[in-house]
């Protein structure tokens, strides 16, 4: 299960769909939407993203983690759009038989979500400013490029 | 050549524009993209060097050689999650 | 919410109670009940406790992880009783502000569980025998004691 | 004195009850309510080394003190999770 959707995202069902009897263990990580960056009070965020791009990296790094280590399912679910502090905008959920397994794939897809996958987050401040997260070419190393 | 440029969150804001067809001379590559951006807007230098390139959705280095009718992406530092 | 409950588990429950707007990471660990143990069919089990023992040395290990990792908030929840195949017998969820203490203080708390929580396990065969779970003197290294 | 002694599993099992008072000579230890279960059914001196003692729901070891009213626990291998 490879999504991307603009509704909330049901952490039950996709939970539900990673479990199977022969597969004891489930390790799950939500990340949700905080209320402050760097001291500043955010009041709403959005997500944008490349969509066709974004279930292709989704789906390579689902592949690297069944690869190096021995899986039963993988869901990943991204949120997009708009959505309110405290909401969870991904959901990542590994099954395996042995819990270590299922532990270290989960690190590994959130950490490849977050380098490689295009999905931007702009945050809505209470001071009115609106501004996308992350790098800027003052705080970013150089890779490149021109 | 024609491509299909498509620009995303603050490569998006500093050009104006989402998606455009653009033309470029035969054999430029992904670079030269973002080349182009840099005359259309001076701030797309300054972004240049973590703004990573996408061909038909994989990402590619700068010397990527473009052929006629290919998707390119510029994709900004990524904050997903 | 450190929990023994004889019901199924609310799952979704159990991760809003740690989700908080000022951390981000939420890493839940379920288990599950498996249909095979050494390739033997397993048609139902069934989970026994010293409560008021397991109790406490639930709150000792969730009290523990607390002081080795900057935390939000914890919940432990195990299943007591009769269980059928694929339900959740255990849910561990933890909330950070980073995404790399939730996960390992997770997996410090099921690991912890598994060996010091008083908790045992009987299985039902699909042959008819009903067995305790896990070590028997046989295969288990010596402890002292007798 | 008297100690309220509680099995578990499969301790419960061999001993073929789960609580009990039982009598035990001053100055006994933990360690001494094994021997006292090995008496009644030999099969708990195969398990002494992987049953470990619980004191007033605290884990201790076979040298711990025991006190009169002491609530003493056999604690089978545990399997939860």
């Amino acid at each position: 299960m490879i999504q991307l959707t603009s509704l909330p995202i049901d952490i039950e069902a996709v939970i539900d769909c990673v479990k199977a009897p022969e597969t004891g263990a489930v390790d799950v990580f939500i990340g949700t939407t905080r209320d402050q960056t760097a001291g500043r009070k955010v009041t709403a965020l959005e997500y944008e993203t490349y969509e066709p791009m974004a279930l292709k990296v989704m789906e390579r790094v689902a592949g690297e983690a069944g690869g190096r280590w021995s899986l039963g399912r993988i869901a990943i679910v991204h949120r997009i759009g708009r959505l309110n502090v405290g909401e969870a905008s991904v959901i990542i959920a590994v099954s395996s038989a042995h819990r270590a397994e299922a532990f270290e794939a989960c690190r590994f897809l959130i950490d490849k979500l977050k380098q490689e996958v295009p999905i931007w987050k702009r945050e809505f401040f209470a001071d009115g400013s609106v501004e996308w997260s992350g790098q800027t070419p003052e705080s970013a190393p150089a890779r490149g490029g021109l | 050549m024609t491509i299909r440029l498509r620009l995303f969150a603050v490569a998006k804001d500093l050009a104006g524009f989402h998606e455009k067809h653009i033309e470029l001379p035969d054999a430029s590559t992904a670079g030269d993209v973002l080349a182009h951006l840099a005359n259309i807007d001076s701030r797309f230098s300054r972004w240049g060097s973590c703004m990573r390139l996408a061909v038909n959705q994989e990402y590619v280095g700068p010397d990527h050689k473009l052929c006629h009718d290919d998707e390119v992406a510029v994709i900004p530092p990524v904050s997903g999650g």
